[in-house]
Protein backbone atom coordinates (compact mmCIF):
# COMPACT_ATOMS: atom_id res chain seq x y z
CA UNK A 1 0.00 0.00 0.00
CA UNK A 2 2.24 2.56 0.82
CA UNK A 3 4.49 1.49 -1.86
CA UNK A 4 2.09 2.15 -3.96
CA UNK A 5 1.76 5.74 -2.78
CA UNK A 6 5.54 6.03 -2.86
CA UNK A 7 5.64 5.08 -6.58
CA UNK A 8 2.34 7.95 -7.25
CA UNK A 9 4.48 10.51 -5.47
CA UNK A 10 7.73 10.01 -6.79
CA UNK A 11 5.65 9.70 -10.51
CA UNK A 12 4.13 12.83 -10.15
CA UNK A 13 7.35 15.08 -8.29
CA UNK A 14 9.16 14.09 -11.42
CA UNK A 15 7.02 15.18 -13.79
CA UNK A 16 6.15 18.55 -11.93
CA UNK A 17 10.18 18.80 -11.63
CA UNK A 18 10.17 18.27 -15.16
CA UNK A 19 7.51 21.67 -15.73
CA UNK A 20 10.06 23.42 -14.04
CA UNK A 21 12.91 21.91 -16.42
CA UNK A 22 10.59 23.25 -19.12
CA UNK A 23 9.48 26.68 -18.07
CA UNK A 24 13.45 27.28 -17.18
CA UNK A 25 14.47 26.06 -20.63
CA UNK A 26 11.51 28.92 -22.06
CA UNK A 27 12.65 31.73 -19.93
CA UNK A 28 15.93 31.03 -21.56
CA UNK A 29 15.34 30.47 -25.25
CA UNK A 30 12.20 32.52 -25.39
CA UNK A 31 13.02 36.01 -27.42
CA UNK A 32 10.76 38.55 -25.59
CA UNK A 33 9.06 39.42 -22.29
CA UNK A 34 5.77 38.32 -23.24
CA UNK A 35 6.62 35.16 -24.41
CA UNK A 36 9.06 34.28 -21.24
CA UNK A 37 6.35 35.70 -19.44
CA UNK A 38 3.90 32.71 -20.96
CA UNK A 39 6.71 29.96 -19.98
CA UNK A 40 7.39 30.97 -16.56
CA UNK A 41 3.79 31.39 -15.22
CA UNK A 42 2.33 28.19 -16.90
CA UNK A 43 5.19 25.54 -16.64
CA UNK A 44 5.94 26.52 -12.97
CA UNK A 45 2.23 26.73 -11.47
CA UNK A 46 1.67 23.47 -13.47
CA UNK A 47 5.05 22.22 -11.68
CA UNK A 48 4.05 23.51 -8.19
CA UNK A 49 0.92 21.56 -8.55
CA UNK A 50 2.00 18.35 -9.60
CA UNK A 51 4.37 18.27 -6.85
CA UNK A 52 1.76 19.28 -4.51
CA UNK A 53 -0.31 16.46 -5.75
CA UNK A 54 2.93 13.86 -5.33
CA UNK A 55 3.48 15.24 -1.47
CA UNK A 56 -0.54 14.22 -1.04
CA UNK A 57 0.22 11.32 -1.70
CA UNK A 58 2.36 11.56 1.78
CA UNK A 59 0.49 13.57 4.36
CA UNK A 60 -1.47 12.36 7.01
CA UNK A 61 -5.06 13.64 7.93
CA UNK A 62 -7.36 16.03 5.79
CA UNK A 63 -5.76 19.35 7.38
CA UNK A 64 -2.34 18.99 6.48
CA UNK A 65 -3.62 18.59 2.82
CA UNK A 66 -6.23 20.80 2.70
CA UNK A 67 -2.75 23.30 3.92
CA UNK A 68 -0.92 21.69 0.75
CA UNK A 69 -3.69 22.59 -1.53
CA UNK A 70 -4.66 26.43 -0.47
CA UNK A 71 -0.67 26.85 -0.65
CA UNK A 72 -1.28 26.20 -4.51
CA UNK A 73 -4.13 27.89 -4.77
CA UNK A 74 -2.85 31.06 -3.28
CA UNK A 75 0.59 31.23 -5.23
CA UNK A 76 -2.02 30.70 -8.53
CA UNK A 77 -3.94 33.42 -7.36
CA UNK A 78 -0.81 35.47 -6.83
CA UNK A 79 0.63 34.42 -10.67
CA UNK A 80 -2.60 35.06 -12.16
CA UNK A 81 -3.32 38.63 -10.84
CA UNK A 82 0.65 39.20 -11.32
CA UNK A 83 1.43 38.05 -14.75
CA UNK A 84 -1.70 40.03 -15.78
CA UNK A 85 -0.64 43.03 -14.58
CA UNK A 86 2.85 42.91 -15.50
CA UNK A 87 2.18 41.95 -19.25
CA UNK A 88 0.08 45.22 -19.69
CA UNK A 89 3.08 47.04 -18.08
CA UNK A 90 5.83 44.74 -21.27
CA UNK A 91 3.23 45.57 -23.81
CA UNK A 92 4.48 47.69 -26.24
CA UNK A 93 1.99 50.92 -25.37
CA UNK A 94 -0.01 49.22 -22.89
CA UNK A 95 -0.50 50.83 -20.15
CA UNK A 96 -0.18 49.91 -16.35
CA UNK A 97 -3.07 49.13 -13.94
CA UNK B 1 24.75 17.31 2.51
CA UNK B 2 25.21 18.07 -1.52
CA UNK B 3 21.85 20.21 -1.16
CA UNK B 4 23.33 22.05 2.02
CA UNK B 5 26.30 23.17 -0.01
CA UNK B 6 24.05 24.07 -2.92
CA UNK B 7 21.28 26.34 -1.52
CA UNK B 8 24.72 28.10 0.63
CA UNK B 9 26.15 28.94 -2.94
CA UNK B 10 22.72 30.18 -4.11
CA UNK B 11 22.44 32.55 -0.88
CA UNK B 12 25.77 33.64 -1.43
CA UNK B 13 24.99 33.94 -5.24
CA UNK B 14 22.20 36.13 -4.71
CA UNK B 15 23.90 38.17 -1.90
CA UNK B 16 26.52 39.03 -4.26
CA UNK B 17 24.02 40.06 -6.65
CA UNK B 18 22.49 42.51 -4.14
CA UNK B 19 25.50 44.04 -3.43
CA UNK B 20 26.85 44.62 -6.89
CA UNK B 21 23.68 44.83 -9.00
CA UNK B 22 23.84 48.49 -10.81
CA UNK B 23 20.41 49.24 -10.62
CA UNK B 24 18.72 49.68 -7.11
CA UNK B 25 15.52 47.92 -8.44
CA UNK B 26 17.61 44.85 -8.96
CA UNK B 27 19.04 44.76 -5.73
CA UNK B 28 15.55 45.32 -4.03
CA UNK B 29 14.88 41.83 -5.92
CA UNK B 30 17.83 40.55 -4.80
CA UNK B 31 17.35 41.09 -1.21
CA UNK B 32 13.62 39.51 -1.41
CA UNK B 33 15.24 36.54 -3.07
CA UNK B 34 17.75 36.33 0.01
CA UNK B 35 15.10 36.69 2.47
CA UNK B 36 13.48 33.58 0.77
CA UNK B 37 16.41 31.60 0.74
CA UNK B 38 16.83 32.39 4.17
CA UNK B 39 13.96 30.79 4.91
CA UNK B 40 14.85 27.66 3.22
CA UNK B 41 18.01 27.57 5.13
CA UNK B 42 16.08 28.03 8.44
CA UNK B 43 14.32 25.24 7.81
CA UNK B 44 17.39 23.24 7.20
CA UNK B 45 18.80 24.37 10.55
CA UNK B 46 15.74 22.63 12.19
CA UNK B 47 14.48 26.46 13.06
CA UNK B 48 10.88 26.56 11.50
CA UNK B 49 9.84 29.50 14.15
CA UNK B 50 12.85 32.02 12.78
CA UNK B 51 11.94 30.38 9.14
CA UNK B 52 8.30 31.73 9.64
CA UNK B 53 9.33 34.71 11.02
CA UNK B 54 12.09 35.63 7.64
CA UNK B 55 9.44 34.50 5.22
CA UNK B 56 7.27 37.19 7.08
CA UNK B 57 9.12 39.87 7.93
CA UNK B 58 12.82 40.02 6.69
CA UNK B 59 11.59 38.92 3.18
CA UNK B 60 8.06 40.23 2.79
CA UNK B 61 6.97 42.80 4.54
CA UNK B 62 10.99 44.51 4.47
CA UNK B 63 10.51 43.46 0.76
CA UNK B 64 7.55 45.68 0.09
CA UNK B 65 8.99 48.28 2.42
CA UNK B 66 12.11 48.93 0.58
CA UNK B 67 10.18 48.50 -2.55
CA UNK B 68 7.91 51.33 -1.57
CA UNK B 69 11.11 53.38 -0.96
CA UNK B 70 12.70 52.87 -3.92
CA UNK B 71 9.53 54.08 -6.14
CA UNK B 72 10.28 57.55 -4.15
CA UNK B 73 14.16 57.41 -4.83
CA UNK B 74 14.18 56.30 -8.09
CA UNK B 75 15.05 59.49 -10.12
CA UNK B 76 18.17 60.29 -7.53
CA UNK B 77 19.93 57.42 -8.84
CA UNK B 78 21.86 58.62 -11.06
CA UNK B 79 22.85 61.47 -9.26
CA UNK B 80 24.10 59.13 -6.76
CA UNK B 81 25.43 56.77 -8.46
CA UNK B 82 28.61 59.27 -9.14
CA UNK B 83 29.31 59.61 -5.74
CA UNK B 84 30.88 56.28 -5.82
CA UNK B 85 34.41 56.07 -3.29
CA UNK B 86 37.55 55.80 -5.80
CA UNK B 87 39.53 52.27 -6.57
CA UNK B 88 41.97 52.50 -3.28
CA UNK B 89 38.85 53.39 -1.09
CA UNK B 90 37.41 50.43 -2.25
CA UNK B 91 39.88 47.81 -2.19
CA UNK B 92 41.13 49.12 1.08
CA UNK B 93 37.07 48.36 2.09
CA UNK B 94 37.00 45.06 0.31
CA UNK B 95 40.25 43.70 2.44
CA UNK B 96 38.80 44.46 5.72
CA UNK B 97 35.47 42.96 4.92
CA UNK B 98 37.80 39.67 3.43
CA UNK B 99 39.51 39.68 7.51
CA UNK B 100 36.22 40.76 9.25
CA UNK B 101 34.66 37.81 7.36
CA UNK B 102 37.86 35.46 8.03
CA UNK B 103 37.91 35.95 11.75
CA UNK B 104 34.23 35.05 11.46
CA UNK B 105 34.73 31.59 9.57
CA UNK B 106 37.33 31.24 12.07
CA UNK B 107 35.49 31.55 15.23
CA UNK B 108 32.49 29.59 13.35
CA UNK B 109 35.54 26.22 12.74
CA UNK B 110 36.85 27.00 16.35
CA UNK B 111 33.62 26.96 18.08
CA UNK B 112 33.54 24.42 21.23
CA UNK B 113 33.00 20.55 20.85
CA UNK B 114 30.75 19.81 22.71
CA UNK B 115 28.50 22.29 21.39
CA UNK B 116 26.95 24.52 24.86
CA UNK B 117 23.63 24.59 24.63
CA UNK B 118 20.65 25.81 26.88
CA UNK B 119 18.03 23.28 25.27
CA UNK B 120 18.13 20.91 28.31
CA UNK B 121 17.21 23.40 31.15
CA UNK B 122 14.41 24.36 28.70
CA UNK B 123 13.32 21.33 28.16
CA UNK B 124 13.45 20.77 32.18
CA UNK B 125 11.15 23.66 32.54
CA UNK B 126 8.81 23.93 29.74
CA UNK B 127 5.92 22.18 31.58
CA UNK B 128 5.75 24.92 34.59
CA UNK B 129 4.42 27.58 31.09
CA UNK B 130 1.93 25.06 29.94
CA UNK B 131 3.30 25.88 26.28
CA UNK B 132 4.50 23.12 23.95
CA UNK B 133 6.50 25.15 21.64
CA UNK B 134 9.89 25.48 23.52
CA UNK B 135 10.84 28.86 21.44
CA UNK B 136 7.74 30.56 22.04
CA UNK B 137 8.29 29.25 25.73
CA UNK B 138 11.40 31.20 26.07
CA UNK B 139 10.18 34.23 24.48
CA UNK B 140 7.36 34.53 26.48
CA UNK B 141 8.55 33.30 29.91
CA UNK B 142 12.62 32.79 30.15
CA UNK B 143 13.09 35.98 27.93
CA UNK B 144 9.80 38.13 28.31
CA UNK B 145 11.81 41.13 29.70
CA UNK B 146 13.35 40.66 26.21
CA UNK B 147 10.19 40.82 24.34
CA UNK B 148 8.72 43.52 26.23
CA UNK B 149 11.70 45.30 25.50
CA UNK B 150 11.18 44.85 22.01
CA UNK B 151 7.31 45.65 21.91
CA UNK B 152 8.68 48.90 23.77
CA UNK B 153 11.12 49.20 20.48
CA UNK B 154 8.91 48.83 17.84
CA UNK B 155 6.97 51.92 19.42
CA UNK B 156 9.52 54.20 19.48
CA UNK B 157 10.44 53.24 16.09
CA UNK B 158 7.17 54.43 15.69
CA UNK B 159 7.12 57.72 17.12
CA UNK B 160 10.31 58.47 15.32
CA UNK B 161 8.77 58.04 11.81
CA UNK B 162 6.34 59.73 12.98
CA UNK B 163 8.02 62.77 14.44
CA UNK B 164 8.95 63.00 11.01
CA UNK B 165 6.36 64.91 9.37
CA UNK B 166 6.14 68.06 8.46
CA UNK B 167 4.19 70.48 10.71
CA UNK B 168 1.27 71.19 8.43
CA UNK B 169 -0.18 67.66 8.36
CA UNK B 170 1.13 66.82 12.31
CA UNK B 171 -1.09 63.62 13.43
CA UNK B 172 -2.71 63.46 9.93
CA UNK B 173 -2.96 60.33 7.50
CA UNK B 174 0.06 58.09 7.18
CA UNK B 175 0.87 57.16 3.20
CA UNK B 176 -0.33 58.32 -0.22
CA UNK B 177 -4.33 57.62 -0.66
CA UNK B 178 -4.94 55.18 -3.33
CA UNK B 179 -8.01 54.73 -4.97
CA UNK B 180 -9.83 51.56 -5.43
CA UNK B 181 -10.32 50.57 -8.86
CA UNK B 182 -14.02 48.30 -8.34
CA UNK B 183 -13.18 46.66 -11.57
CA UNK B 184 -9.17 46.14 -11.54
CA UNK B 185 -7.46 42.64 -10.93
CA UNK B 186 -5.65 43.81 -7.70
CA UNK B 187 -9.16 44.72 -6.26
CA UNK B 188 -10.48 41.13 -6.98
CA UNK B 189 -6.94 39.12 -6.12
CA UNK B 190 -6.91 41.91 -2.47
CA UNK B 191 -10.84 40.41 -1.88
CA UNK B 192 -9.50 37.10 -2.42
CA UNK B 193 -6.78 36.91 -0.64
CA UNK B 194 -7.07 39.28 2.63
CA UNK B 195 -9.93 37.38 4.22
CA UNK B 196 -7.71 33.91 3.69
CA UNK B 197 -4.26 35.78 4.99
CA UNK B 198 -6.35 36.95 8.35
CA UNK B 199 -7.26 33.45 8.42
CA UNK B 200 -3.64 32.06 8.37
CA UNK B 201 -2.64 34.91 10.59
CA UNK B 202 -5.04 33.05 13.51
CA UNK B 203 -3.85 29.93 12.70
CA UNK B 204 -0.21 30.62 13.21
CA UNK B 205 -1.07 32.85 16.55
CA UNK B 206 -2.88 29.66 18.05
CA UNK B 207 -0.86 27.32 16.76
CA UNK B 208 2.10 29.14 18.26
CA UNK B 209 1.59 27.89 21.67
CA UNK B 210 2.60 23.99 20.76
CA UNK B 211 3.59 24.16 17.77
CA UNK B 212 6.02 26.59 15.16
CA UNK B 213 3.90 30.03 15.08
CA UNK B 214 3.08 32.61 17.39
CA UNK B 215 2.73 35.90 17.95
CA UNK B 216 5.22 37.93 16.07
CA UNK B 217 4.36 35.91 13.13
CA UNK B 218 1.27 35.96 12.86
CA UNK B 219 1.17 39.89 13.63
CA UNK B 220 3.52 40.07 10.58
CA UNK B 221 0.59 38.40 8.30
CA UNK B 222 -2.18 40.46 9.80
CA UNK B 223 -0.07 43.80 9.05
CA UNK B 224 0.54 42.47 5.60
CA UNK B 225 -2.64 41.80 4.96
CA UNK B 226 -3.92 45.42 5.88
CA UNK B 227 -0.83 47.19 3.79
CA UNK B 228 -2.47 45.04 1.20
CA UNK B 229 -6.06 45.94 1.25
CA UNK B 230 -4.88 49.73 2.06
CA UNK B 231 -2.53 49.55 -1.45
CA UNK B 232 -5.20 48.44 -3.16
CA UNK B 233 -7.57 51.56 -1.85
CA UNK B 234 -10.07 49.27 0.15
CA UNK B 235 -9.13 50.42 3.46
CA UNK B 236 -7.46 53.98 4.42
CA UNK B 237 -5.02 54.53 7.16
CA UNK B 238 -6.65 56.56 10.02
CA UNK B 239 -4.99 59.32 11.14
CA UNK B 240 -2.67 58.74 13.92
CA UNK B 241 -3.74 61.07 16.49
CA UNK B 242 -6.98 59.17 16.96
CA UNK B 243 -7.49 57.87 20.29
CA UNK B 244 -8.47 54.21 19.47
CA UNK B 245 -5.23 53.92 17.22
CA UNK B 246 -3.14 55.00 20.16
CA UNK B 247 -4.87 52.73 22.73
CA UNK B 248 -4.62 49.59 20.36
CA UNK B 249 -1.39 50.38 19.77
CA UNK B 250 -0.08 50.35 23.55
CA UNK B 251 -2.89 47.75 24.60
CA UNK B 252 -0.30 45.00 24.01
CA UNK B 253 2.61 46.36 26.10
CA UNK B 254 0.96 47.69 28.76
CA UNK B 255 -0.91 44.20 29.32
CA UNK B 256 2.12 42.64 29.04
CA UNK B 257 3.42 45.17 31.91
CA UNK B 258 0.88 44.92 33.98
CA UNK B 259 1.05 41.01 34.32
CA UNK B 260 5.07 41.36 34.68
CA UNK B 261 4.00 43.96 37.72
CA UNK B 262 1.17 41.21 39.16
CA UNK B 263 3.51 39.07 38.65
CA UNK B 264 5.41 40.16 41.77
CA UNK B 265 2.49 40.01 44.08
CA UNK B 266 1.49 36.30 42.43
CA UNK B 267 4.98 34.73 42.44
CA UNK B 268 7.47 37.36 43.77
CA UNK B 269 9.47 38.27 40.84
CA UNK B 270 8.95 40.96 37.94
CA UNK B 271 7.31 38.65 35.08
CA UNK B 272 6.76 35.70 36.58
CA UNK B 273 3.90 33.16 36.47
CA UNK B 274 2.44 31.45 39.30
CA UNK B 275 2.20 28.16 37.30
CA UNK B 276 -1.20 27.00 37.44
CA UNK B 277 -2.08 29.93 35.35
CA UNK B 278 0.77 30.34 33.39
CA UNK B 279 -0.42 29.07 29.92
CA UNK B 280 -3.62 31.60 30.73
CA UNK B 281 -1.42 34.92 31.50
CA UNK B 282 0.59 34.07 28.40
CA UNK B 283 -2.46 34.37 26.44
CA UNK B 284 -3.87 37.11 27.98
CA UNK B 285 -0.77 38.75 27.38
CA UNK B 286 -0.19 37.45 23.39
CA UNK B 287 -3.93 38.39 21.92
CA UNK B 288 -3.74 41.76 22.72
CA UNK B 289 -0.01 41.97 22.12
CA UNK B 290 -0.32 40.36 18.41
CA UNK B 291 -2.98 43.38 17.68
CA UNK B 292 -0.84 46.09 18.78
CA UNK B 293 2.23 44.38 17.02
CA UNK B 294 0.54 44.20 13.76
CA UNK B 295 -0.97 47.59 14.15
CA UNK B 296 2.79 48.82 14.91
CA UNK B 297 4.13 46.95 12.05
CA UNK B 298 1.47 48.35 9.35
CA UNK B 299 2.33 51.74 10.22
CA UNK B 300 6.08 51.50 10.43
CA UNK B 301 5.91 50.26 6.58
CA UNK B 302 3.10 53.46 6.25
CA UNK B 303 5.14 55.72 6.99
CA UNK B 304 5.09 59.24 8.56
CA UNK B 305 1.51 61.38 8.12
CA UNK B 306 1.57 62.83 4.70
CA UNK B 307 -2.22 64.62 4.81
CA UNK B 308 -3.42 66.60 6.98
CA UNK B 309 -5.93 65.09 9.48
CA UNK B 310 -9.91 66.96 8.17
CA UNK B 311 -11.51 68.64 11.12
CA UNK C 1 32.60 19.62 7.28
CA UNK C 2 29.01 19.50 8.86
CA UNK C 3 26.31 21.48 7.65
CA UNK C 4 25.66 23.79 10.23
CA UNK C 5 29.48 24.80 10.14
CA UNK C 6 29.00 25.35 6.02
CA UNK C 7 26.16 27.29 6.91
CA UNK C 8 28.12 29.14 9.44
CA UNK C 9 30.62 29.83 6.59
CA UNK C 10 28.16 31.24 4.92
CA UNK C 11 27.27 33.88 7.36
CA UNK C 12 30.10 35.01 7.83
CA UNK C 13 30.85 35.90 4.13
CA UNK C 14 27.45 37.72 4.01
CA UNK C 15 28.84 39.61 6.84
CA UNK C 16 31.55 40.74 4.89
CA UNK C 17 29.20 41.42 2.06
CA UNK C 18 27.17 43.60 3.50
CA UNK C 19 29.77 45.79 5.70
CA UNK C 20 31.45 46.08 1.98
CA UNK C 21 28.13 47.09 0.73
CA UNK C 22 27.89 49.45 3.53
CA UNK C 23 30.71 51.19 3.29
CA UNK C 24 31.10 51.32 -0.51
CA UNK C 25 27.64 52.41 -1.82
CA UNK C 26 26.92 55.82 -2.06
CA UNK C 27 23.45 55.64 -2.09
CA UNK C 28 21.32 55.55 1.17
CA UNK C 29 18.99 52.78 -0.05
CA UNK C 30 21.64 50.56 -0.84
CA UNK C 31 23.54 51.05 2.26
CA UNK C 32 20.04 49.76 4.20
CA UNK C 33 19.90 46.55 2.00
CA UNK C 34 23.68 45.89 2.69
CA UNK C 35 22.80 46.31 6.29
CA UNK C 36 20.22 44.08 6.29
CA UNK C 37 22.54 41.35 4.46
CA UNK C 38 24.59 42.03 7.55
CA UNK C 39 21.91 41.09 9.60
CA UNK C 40 20.85 37.78 8.16
CA UNK C 41 24.82 37.27 8.45
CA UNK C 42 24.58 37.45 11.61
CA UNK C 43 21.34 35.38 12.40
CA UNK C 44 22.77 32.78 10.52
CA UNK C 45 25.69 32.54 12.66
CA UNK C 46 23.47 32.39 15.84
CA UNK C 47 21.82 29.78 14.10
CA UNK C 48 24.52 27.29 13.58
CA UNK C 49 25.32 27.81 17.69
CA UNK C 50 21.66 27.18 17.91
CA UNK C 51 21.60 24.23 15.78
CA UNK C 52 24.22 22.79 17.39
CA UNK C 53 23.15 23.01 20.64
CA UNK C 54 20.20 20.69 19.35
CA UNK C 55 19.66 18.26 22.71
CA UNK C 56 17.05 17.36 25.10
CA UNK C 57 14.82 16.23 21.89
CA UNK C 58 14.71 19.86 20.29
CA UNK C 59 16.46 20.02 16.71
CA UNK C 60 18.00 23.02 18.04
CA UNK C 61 18.83 25.37 21.01
CA UNK C 62 15.51 27.37 21.24
CA UNK C 63 17.49 30.47 23.38
CA UNK C 64 19.19 31.49 19.98
CA UNK C 65 16.67 30.93 17.90
CA UNK C 66 14.75 33.09 19.84
CA UNK C 67 16.88 35.68 19.88
CA UNK C 68 17.05 35.64 16.39
CA UNK C 69 13.64 35.86 15.96
CA UNK C 70 13.43 39.36 18.33
CA UNK C 71 16.48 40.14 16.58
CA UNK C 72 14.60 40.50 13.00
CA UNK C 73 11.39 41.93 14.27
CA UNK C 74 14.20 44.73 15.80
CA UNK C 75 15.92 44.84 12.80
CA UNK C 76 12.67 45.50 10.33
CA UNK C 77 12.13 48.10 13.09
CA UNK C 78 15.19 50.00 12.58
CA UNK C 79 14.90 49.53 8.32
CA UNK C 80 11.72 51.11 8.75
CA UNK C 81 13.32 54.11 10.68
CA UNK C 82 16.17 54.33 8.31
CA UNK C 83 14.14 55.00 4.96
CA UNK C 84 11.50 57.06 7.15
CA UNK C 85 14.86 59.51 7.62
CA UNK C 86 16.10 58.89 4.28
CA UNK C 87 12.69 59.92 2.71
CA UNK C 88 12.16 62.96 4.92
CA UNK C 89 15.87 64.00 3.24
CA UNK C 90 14.72 63.17 -0.01
CA UNK C 91 11.68 65.29 0.46
CA UNK C 92 13.64 68.68 2.15
CA UNK C 93 16.18 68.71 0.00
CA UNK C 94 15.31 66.96 -3.50
CA UNK C 95 18.15 64.79 -3.21
CA UNK C 96 19.06 61.42 -1.54
CA UNK C 97 22.92 61.31 -0.84
CA UNK C 98 24.62 61.60 2.53
CA UNK C 99 27.46 64.42 1.21
CA UNK C 100 26.99 67.48 3.21
CA UNK C 101 28.33 69.80 0.77
CA UNK C 102 26.60 68.22 -2.46
CA UNK D 1 12.31 8.59 -0.04
CA UNK D 2 13.54 11.27 1.86
CA UNK D 3 16.39 11.15 -0.38
CA UNK D 4 14.60 11.57 -3.37
CA UNK D 5 12.89 14.15 -1.99
CA UNK D 6 15.97 16.35 -0.91
CA UNK D 7 17.04 15.67 -4.68
CA UNK D 8 14.01 16.99 -6.37
CA UNK D 9 14.10 20.21 -3.92
CA UNK D 10 17.84 20.53 -5.14
CA UNK D 11 16.89 20.04 -8.88
CA UNK D 12 13.45 22.47 -8.55
CA UNK D 13 16.10 24.98 -7.02
CA UNK D 14 18.96 24.71 -9.85
CA UNK D 15 16.38 25.49 -12.27
CA UNK D 16 14.94 28.48 -10.09
CA UNK D 17 18.99 29.38 -10.10
CA UNK D 18 18.83 28.72 -13.61
CA UNK D 19 16.09 31.05 -14.44
CA UNK D 20 17.48 33.70 -12.04
CA UNK D 21 20.40 34.41 -13.55
CA UNK D 22 18.48 35.06 -17.08
CA UNK D 23 16.00 37.54 -15.69
CA UNK D 24 18.52 39.18 -13.07
CA UNK D 25 19.98 40.86 -15.86
CA UNK D 26 16.74 42.41 -16.80
CA UNK D 27 16.26 44.26 -19.15
CA UNK D 28 13.07 45.73 -18.02
CA UNK D 29 11.47 45.62 -14.57
CA UNK D 30 8.73 43.10 -15.98
CA UNK D 31 11.91 40.66 -16.17
CA UNK D 32 12.85 41.37 -12.63
CA UNK D 33 9.62 41.07 -11.51
CA UNK D 34 9.71 37.64 -13.35
CA UNK D 35 12.09 36.74 -11.53
CA UNK D 36 10.57 37.20 -8.27
CA UNK D 37 7.70 35.45 -9.06
CA UNK D 38 9.79 31.95 -10.47
CA UNK D 39 11.51 32.30 -7.31
CA UNK D 40 8.09 32.22 -5.28
CA UNK D 41 6.88 29.53 -7.22
CA UNK D 42 10.14 27.56 -7.25
CA UNK D 43 11.36 28.30 -3.51
CA UNK D 44 7.60 26.87 -2.33
CA UNK D 45 7.98 23.61 -4.37
CA UNK D 46 11.45 23.09 -3.15
CA UNK D 47 10.31 24.11 0.58
CA UNK D 48 7.35 21.63 -0.02
CA UNK D 49 9.67 18.85 -0.85
CA UNK D 50 12.52 19.38 2.10
CA UNK D 51 9.27 19.91 4.38
CA UNK D 52 8.68 16.09 3.66
CA UNK D 53 11.90 14.81 3.27
CA UNK D 54 12.89 16.31 6.77
CA UNK D 55 9.19 15.09 8.32
CA UNK D 56 8.73 18.55 10.05
CA UNK D 57 5.37 18.84 8.82
CA UNK D 58 4.60 22.36 10.73
CA UNK D 59 7.51 24.13 8.82
CA UNK D 60 4.58 23.72 5.69
CA UNK D 61 3.13 27.06 7.31
CA UNK D 62 6.40 28.69 6.56
CA UNK D 63 5.07 27.70 2.45
CA UNK D 64 1.53 29.25 3.67
CA UNK D 65 3.61 32.38 4.33
CA UNK D 66 5.39 32.54 1.37
CA UNK D 67 2.59 32.36 -0.96
CA UNK D 68 0.54 34.89 1.10
CA UNK D 69 3.73 37.18 0.96
CA UNK D 70 4.67 36.32 -2.21
CA UNK D 71 1.39 38.21 -3.53
CA UNK D 72 1.95 41.08 -0.81
CA UNK D 73 5.67 41.83 -2.40
CA UNK D 74 4.24 41.30 -6.02
CA UNK D 75 1.62 43.76 -5.74
CA UNK D 76 3.62 46.20 -4.20
CA UNK D 77 6.28 45.36 -6.87
CA UNK D 78 3.64 46.18 -9.63
CA UNK D 79 2.03 49.36 -7.76
CA UNK D 80 5.57 50.94 -7.15
CA UNK D 81 6.25 50.28 -11.33
CA UNK D 82 3.14 51.51 -12.39
CA UNK D 83 3.75 55.01 -9.62
CA UNK D 84 7.12 55.27 -11.41
CA UNK D 85 6.13 55.28 -14.72
CA UNK D 86 3.32 58.44 -13.68
CA UNK D 87 5.69 59.98 -12.17
CA UNK D 88 7.98 59.79 -15.25
CA UNK D 89 5.00 61.06 -17.58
Amino acid sequence: MSLGLDVLTILAVCAGAFFFLAGTVGLLRFPDALCRLHALTKADNLGLGLIVLGLLFQVEGPFAALKLISVWLLTLLAGATVTQLIARTARPGGTPE
Amino acid sequence: MAFDTGLAVLVLGVAVWTITARDTFAAVVGFVAFGLLLALVWVRLAAPDVALTEAAIGSGVTGGLLLGAHTHLRRTETAAAGELPGAALRLAAAVLCAMVSAGLAAIVLLLPEPAPTLAPQVAANIATTGLGNPVTAVLMAYRAVDTLLETVVLLLALLGIWSLAPDRVWGGFPGPHHDADPQGVLTFAAQLLVPVGILVGVHIFWVGSVAPGGEFQAATILAAMWILAAMVGLVDAPPVSRRWLRILLVAGPAVFFAIGLAGFAMAGAFLAYPPPYAKLLILTIEIPLTLSIAATLALLVAGPPERAPQR
Amino acid sequence: MSSPTLYGLCGAVLVGLGLFGLIVHPQPLRKIVAFNLIGGGVFLLFGVVARRGAAAGFGGDPVPQALVITGLVVAFAATALAVALLLRLFHETGRATLRSDG
Amino acid sequence: MADFLLAAAGFVLAMVALGLVRILRGPGDADRIMAAQLLGTGGIAALLLLVEAMSVPAAVDVALILALLAAFVSVAFVKGAARTEADGA
